[in-house]
C-alpha cells in the first residue's frame, strides 16, 4: 500500500492521459442534478459533486443490457440458437465515487458472483473496472454510512481512495488495479506513508463527526423472520407508498432484474432490465395469483430483504450502505432510517 | 387531441389519419388506405417512434 | 392558508369523534427538510400529526379509490387543495368513488413550492427549512436564505386558476382570490412556436433521464387502471427497456390517457426523482380541452367530460 | 464457469396432447449438441427454463426421468405468452433449454424409506419423473413401499394415462388414482378429491415414511391436515413450490419466500422449512 500526491493542476492532464487505457466514468452535473456518466474526451468528472441522484451501479449493471441474441432466419445455419451479446470489457475507471458506493458494489457482488453461478456480464464488467473513490470531508445530511459498515473514508471495494486537500489530492493506492490506474495517469509523486496515514485518520475522524444519524442495526439478526414479518407496523409504514420504483432504482445495492425478449424482423434479443419489488408485476404468476398482491406486502418485502433476509443470509450487515438516496428521492418520504429503527426495536408482545 | 399532441411532439401530422368508414364501405377503405400509404411513402422513412436495433 | 391547519385539526377531531368518518387522509410532517408525508389519521390522538404547508405537493385524491372505501356507512375525509378536490370530483364523475363516501375538507391554497428551485440556490444540501406565512427560511451548512414563497412557486401553481376547491363539505379557511391569467399556457405556446424537429428534440431531451420508475404514473390520481398498458404482456404495447422509443411511447400514452381529465395538480412532476417536467405533455392536452371544448376537469359533478360524450358540435375537422 | 443464462439448443422431437381439453401438451426435446445431454444431468424434482428466442423463458418441472436417456420431456400448461407460443410450435423447431435448476426431492434421505407421492392436476410432472426413477430396476430396491395418490378433474385430465394404468398393474407400487367426478360407468378407480383419498387410502405414518406433495394450492391446503391426521410430522412432508421466476439461478430476486429463493434454495422444501418462512407463494 502506498500514497501518492496529485497536484490538482496535473489532475486533468493525468486523466486525459489514462484514456489510452481506460474508458472514464464520473459524476457530471446537468439541470437534473448529478449523474454518473461515461465521459467523452475532454469531459472531466466533477470531483466535488453533490451526491448523484443515481448510484454508480449502472457502470457494471446497466438499466437495460442485452445478454443474448439469436437469428430467427431459418435459412441460416444457426437459426434460433442463442449467443452471448457482444460487449466490450476493456478497462474502465470510475472516478469520484463515494466510499459507500464502493461498499455497495461489494454487496451486489455477493449476488452476482456466487459459488454456484457466476453472472458473466456483471463479473466481467467488475473485473474490468477500477474504482477511484473520494473521501467525503463534508458528508451530506442524508449520509448515515457510519451505521452501515462503511463511512466517509471507507476503503472497502475501492482501488484508490483520494483525500481532497484543496490544492492537491492525496491518493491511497489500495490494490494492484489502483496502481495500474495511477501509472496510466502518470501520477507517481510518492508521499510519506506514515504522515499520509495520520492525515487520512484525521480527515476520517473529522468527517465522521459530521454524521449525526446513528442507526441501530444490532438487534436485527437475533429477531425471528416471522415475528418481524407479522409485526403490526407494516400497514402504517406502507400507507403513503405509491409503489413507484424510485427507491429501488436509486439504491446502489438493489440488484433485482427482469429478463425480456424482443424481436425485430428476423433478429431476436434477450435483455435484462432493472426490476423493482415495488411493482405488482414483479411476483405476479401467469395464473393471475400474486403472492405479494398488496402494497403492504411489497413495502414489507423491500425492507425485510434489506434489513433482515440479507442480514441472515450473508452475515455482512444490512443491505444498505447509508447513502440516503432513497430517503432524498422518495416522493412520499418513506425513510429507511425510521423503518430500520422500528424493526430493530420491535419486540413481539 | 391525440393528433394535436403528436403534432406538438414534433410528429408529422400527415402520418396520422382519421377516417370514419363503415364496414360496408369497402371501396372507401381501400381508397383511404391507398391514399395514406402513398402520402407516407412520399414522406420517407421516419426515425420518430421507430426503434433502432442496429445498436 | 397558514391558519388553516388549526381549523383542519379541529374539523378532523370532530369528524373522528362523532364517527362520521373512518379516517382522515392528510399530510404529516416529513423526516427531512421540505418533505411531507401522506398519512391516514384514524384516532383523535393522531390529529396532531397533521400539517399543512408549502410542501404538500402530492395529490391526496390518489389515496382514495374504490378499493379502499370503508365498507360500512362511514366516509373517508380528505384534506383537499383546489386540485385535490378537482381530482376527487373526477373520481366521482368517472364512477370510481361515490360522492357520499367522501368528506372533502377544502383548503384554500396559495400554491406549493418547487423544492428543486430552492435547492438550486444552494451550493450544498439543505439541512433545515421553516415556513412563516409567505416566507421560507432555508439553511444549509454553508448558507442561509430567506425566500419569499411566491418566488419559488411550482410552475403549475403559478398558472393555477382554481386555488379554492370547487366542491367541498367544509372549508378550513376563507377563499383566496383566484388568479386571472392573460396567457394561461405560455409554456405550451412556446413549444408550439418551434419547428417540428425542434419540438421532437425538446421532448427527447426532456425525457432523456427517465428511469421508468413510474413515479409520475403512480403519483397521479387518474392512473387507477387495474393493469396499466405498460404492464400488459398480452399484447405487449410497449417494450420494457430503456430504449428511447419505448420511453417516449410511455410518456405520450400516459399523458394521452389523462386527456380531458388532468387538473394540472403537478403531483407527477413533484414525484419524479429525475426532475422531468412531464407536464409538457399533459399541458398541451389541457390547453386543447379548454380551447376545443371549454373544459377544465373536476369542476362540476354534473357535467360529463368532453371525451365521454358525443355532441354534434364537437370539432371534427381532423376526420377526413 | 459457463454462462448460466445460455440455453442448450434443442430440437422439438415430439409433441403430444396430454389432456382432453388440449390445455396441456407434452414436449420431447433432443439436444442439438450430443455433449449437452451429459451437461444437463438432472435429478427428479428439478426444473428447467424452456427458452424460446425472441419470446421468453418459462420455468417448468422436468417430467422425464434421469433414467430415461436420449431426450428430455416437459408437460406444459398453456397460460401465458411463452406457453401459448410453445403450444403453437411444431416438431423440428429449434429452441433452448436452460438448466437443470433448483434442488430435487431428497433421494439420499428417502433411501430405505416408504414413499407416498401425492399429486393433483397438472403438477404431476416431476412426480412422474420421480416414479419412473424409483421404479427403475436399478433403483427399486433402494426404496420400501411406494404409494401414489393422483387425482384430476376427470379421467381425460389425468396426465400420462397409459403409464398410470401400467403402474396400476404392477405389484411393487400401490396406485390410488382418483377423479373429482366422471360419467363413465366403467371407471374402475376412485372418485373424490385428493385429500379424501389420502385420508382413506394413504399409509399411516411411521418414522420411515415420507410424503411428497405437489399440486394446486387448494389441494395442498387440504392435504396437509389429512397427512397430519395420518401421523406425518412436518419434516416428513416434502413439497415443491412455484413462484414467478426469471433467472432460475437465484439472482433476479423475485421468487423469495423469506430468505429462501424458490428457484435456487427450492423448489423442494419440507413443510417444516416452509413453516419458518413467510408464505409468499
Amino acid at each position: 500500500m502506498n500514497f501518492i500526491t496529485i497536484d490538482k493542476s496535473n489532475w486533468t492532464k493525468g486523466i486525459e492521459k489514462s484514456r489510452g487505457t481506460y474508458q472514464i466514468f464520473g459524476p457530471v452535473e446537468d439541470e437534473n442534478g448529478c449523474q454518473i456518466k461515461s465521459l467523452e474526451p475532454g469531459g472531466q468528472p466533477k470531483m466535488n459533486a453533490d451526491v448523484t441522484v443515481m448510484s454508480p451501479k449502472s457502470v457494471l449493471f446497466p438499466q437495460t443490457e442485452t445478454i443474448l441474441t439469436a437469428d430467427l432466419d431459418e435459412s441460416k445455419e444457426d437459426h434460433h440458437i442463442m449467443k452471448r451479446a457482444e460487449q466490450k470489457y476493456t478497462p474502465r475507471a470510475v472516478l469520484g465515487i463515494r466510499p459507500y458506493d464502493a461498499r455497495a458494489i461489494q454487496l451486489v457482488k455477493l449476488n452476482f458472483d456466487t459459488k454456484d453461478y457466476r453472472d458473466p456480464y456483471w463479473c466481467d464488467a467488475y473485473e474490468a473496472t477500477t474504482f477511484v473513490g473520494i473521501g467525503q470531508n463534508r458528508p451530506t445530511p442524508f449520509d448515515f454510512s457510519t451505521s452501515t459498515g462503511c463511512g466517509p473514508f471507507s476503503e472497502e471495494g475501492l482501488d484508490v481512495l483520494l483525500a481532497d486537500l484543496d490544492d492537491r489530492y492525496l491518493a491511497k493506492v489500495l490494490t494492484p488495479k489502483g496502481e495500474a490506474w495511477a501509472a496510466a495517469c502518470g501520477f507517481d509523486a510518492g508521499a510519506d506513508t506514515k504522515e499520509s496515514q495520520v492525515l487520512f485518520d484525521i480527515l476520517k475522524k473529522e468527517a465522521e463527526k459530521n454524521i449525526s444519524t446513528d442507526l441501530g442495526t444490532d438487534k436485527l439478526a437475533q429477531k425471528s423472520i416471522l415475528d418481524l414479518y407479522e409485526a403490526p407496523f407494516w400497514d402504517d409504514v406502507a400507507f403513503s407508498c405509491i409503489n413507484c420504483g424510485t427507491c429501488t432504482f436509486v439504491c446502489p445495492t438493489c440488484w433485482c432484474f427482469d429478463i425480456q425478449d424482443e424481436t425485430k424482423h428476423k433478429k431476436a434479443a434477450r435483455f435484462r432490465n432493472w426490476d423493482t419489488c415495488m411493482s405488482p408485476l414483479f411476483t405476479n404468476h401467469a395464473s393471475g395469483h400474486n403472492p405479494r398482491e398488496s402494497k403492504v406486502h411489497r413495502v414489507r418485502q423491500r425492507f425485510m430483504h434489506k434489513l433482515k433476509y440479507f442480514v441472515d443470509k450473508y452475515d455482512q450487515g444490512i443491505m444498505c450502505v447509508g447513502c440516503g438516496r432513497c430517503v432524498a428521492s422518495c416522493p412520499v418520504n418513506i425513510d429507511i432510517r425510521e423503518v430500520c429503527t422500528i424493526m430493530n426495536n420491535y419486540e413481539k408482545k | 387531441m391525440m393528433g394535436n399532441l403528436l403534432e406538438h411532439m414534433g410528429v408529422d401530422r400527415d402520418r396520422l389519419h382519421f377516417s370514419w368508414i363503415s364496414s360496408a364501405e369497402a371501396t372507401k377503405f381501400v381508397d383511404v388506405v391507398k391514399e395514406i400509404s402513398d402520402k407516407v411513402r412520399a414522406l420517407g422513412t421516419t426515425k420518430k417512434f421507430a426503434k433502432d436495433y442496429t445498436k | 392558508m397558514d391558519t388553516c391547519i388549526e381549523k383542519i385539526k379541529a374539523i378532523c377531531t370532530d369528524l373522528l369523534a362523532n364517527g362520521e368518518v373512518e379516517k382522515v387522509i392528510g399530510f404529516a410532517g416529513g423526516s427531512i427538510p421540505m418533505a411531507t408525508r401522506p398519512i391516514a389519521v384514524t384516532s383523535e390522538a393522531d390529529v396532531e400529526k397533521l400539517v399543512f404547508n408549502a410542501f404538500c405537493g402530492l395529490n391526496l385524491a390518489n389515496y382514495v379509490s374504490k378499493n379502499n372505501l370503508p365498507k360500512n356507512g362511514a366516509k373517508i375525509a380528505v384534506v383537499a387543495k383546489g386540485c385535490d378536490a378537482r381530482n376527487l370530483v373526477t373520481h366521482m364523475v368517472e364512477n370510481q368513488v361515490p360522492r357520499e363516501k367522501v368528506f372533502i375538507i377544502g383548503v384554500p391554497c396559495t400554491g406549493m413550492v418547487d423544492k428543486r428551485m430552492i435547492a438550486q440556490r444552494f451550493e450544498d444540501e439543505i439541512t433545515q427549512c421553516t415556513q412563516d406565512g409567505d416566507t421560507l427560511t432555508v439553511t444549509s451548512a454553508l448558507q442561509q436564505e430567506v425566500i419569499a414563497k411566491k418566488d419559488v412557486l411550482r410552475h403549475n401553481c403559478q398558472y393555477c386558476t382554481h386555488r379554492n376547491p370547487p366542491v367541498y363539505d367544509v372549508m378550513s379557511g376563507d377563499p383566496v382570490e383566484e388568479q386571472i391569467l392573460d396567457q394561461p399556457f405560455p409554456d405550451v405556446d412556446h413549444i408550439a412556436s418551434m419547428d417540428p424537429e425542434t419540438r421532437w428534440d425538446h421532448f427527447a431531451e426532456l425525457t432523456k433521464n427517465c428511469i421508468r420508475c413510474y413515479a409520475c404514473r403512480n403519483a397521479c390520481p387518474l392512473c387507477y387502471c387495474p393493469t396499466c398498458f405498460v404492464d400488459e404482456s398480452s399484447p405487449q404495447w410497449v417494450g420494457k427497456g430503456q430504449d428511447k422509443t419505448d420511453i417516449t411511447t410511455f410518456h405520450f400514452l400516459r399523458a394521452f390517457h389523462c386527456a380531458g381529465r388532468c387538473t394540472d395538480c403537478g403531483a407527477c412532476v413533484e414525484a419524479c426523482p429525475m426532475g422531468i417536467n412531464v407536464r409538457d405533455f399533459t399541458r398541451k392536452l389541457n390547453k386543447d380541452a379548454l380551447d376545443l371544448f371549454g373544459w377544465e376537469a373536476g369542476m362540476d359533478l354534473d357535467r360529463r367530460p368532453p371525451l365521454d360524450v358525443y355532441s354534434p358540435d364537437d370539432p371534427d375537422d381532423f376526420i377526413k | 464457469m459457463e454462462n448460466p443464462y445460455m440455453p442448450y439448443p434443442v430440437r422439438i422431437d415430439d409433441i403430444e396432447v396430454a389432456t382432453e381439453d388440449k390445455s396441456l401438451k407434452t414436449f420431447t426435446f433432443v439436444f442439438l449438441n450430443p455433449g449437452d445431454e451429459e451437461k444437463f444431468a438432472y435429478k427428479a424434482g428439478q426444473f428447467a427454463e424452456l427458452s424460446i428466442p425472441g419470446v421468453g423463458e418459462i420455468p417448468i418441472g422436468i417430467a422425464s426421468s434421469p433414467v430415461e436417456k436420449g431426450f428430455v420431456k416437459f408437460t406444459v400448461f398453456r397460460t401465458g405468452v411463452v406457453t401459448s407460443h410453445l403450444h403453437n410450435m411444431k416438431k423440428g423447431d429449434i429452441m433452448g433449454i436452460r438448466g437443470p435448476l433448483g434442488n430435487w426431492y431428497p433421494w439420499e434421505k428417502l433411501e430405505n424409506k416408504n414413499v407416498v407421492i401425492i399429486g393433483g392436476g397438472f403438477a404431476f410432472t416431476t412426480l412422474r419423473s420421480s416414479i419412473v426413477y424409483m421404479l427403475d430396476p436399478a433403483n427399486r430396491s433402494k426404496f420400501k413401499n411406494i404409494d401414489v395418490v393422483y387425482g384430476a378433474r376427470s379421467p381425460g385430465m389425468l396426465l400420462y394415462r397409459e403409464e398410470l394404468f401400467d403402474w396400476e398393474q404392477r405389484d411393487d407400487i400401490n396406485m390410488h388414482i382418483t377423479v373429482d367426478g366422471t360419467d363413465d360407468p366403467d371407471w374402475k378407480y376412485h372418485k373424490g378429491f385428493v385429500p379424501q383419498v389420502v385420508e382413506q387410502h394413504a399409509p399411516t405414518a411411521d418414522e420411515d415414511t415420507y410424503a411428497i406433495v405437489c399440486g394446486p394450492p387448494i389441494m395442498i391446503k387440504f392435504t396437509q391436515p389429512a397427512l397430519t391426521k395420518l401421523g406425518y410430522q412436518d419434516d416428513q412432508i416434502i413439497m415443491s413450490l412455484e413462484n414467478r421466476m426469471k433467472c432460475g439461478i437465484g439472482m433476479c430476486g423475485r421468487c423469495n419466500i423469506g430468505k429462501e429463493l424458490v428457484c435456487k434454495d427450492g423448489p423442494v422444501f419440507t413443510l417444516a422449512e416452509i413453516n419458518q418462512t413467510p408464505k409468499e407463494y
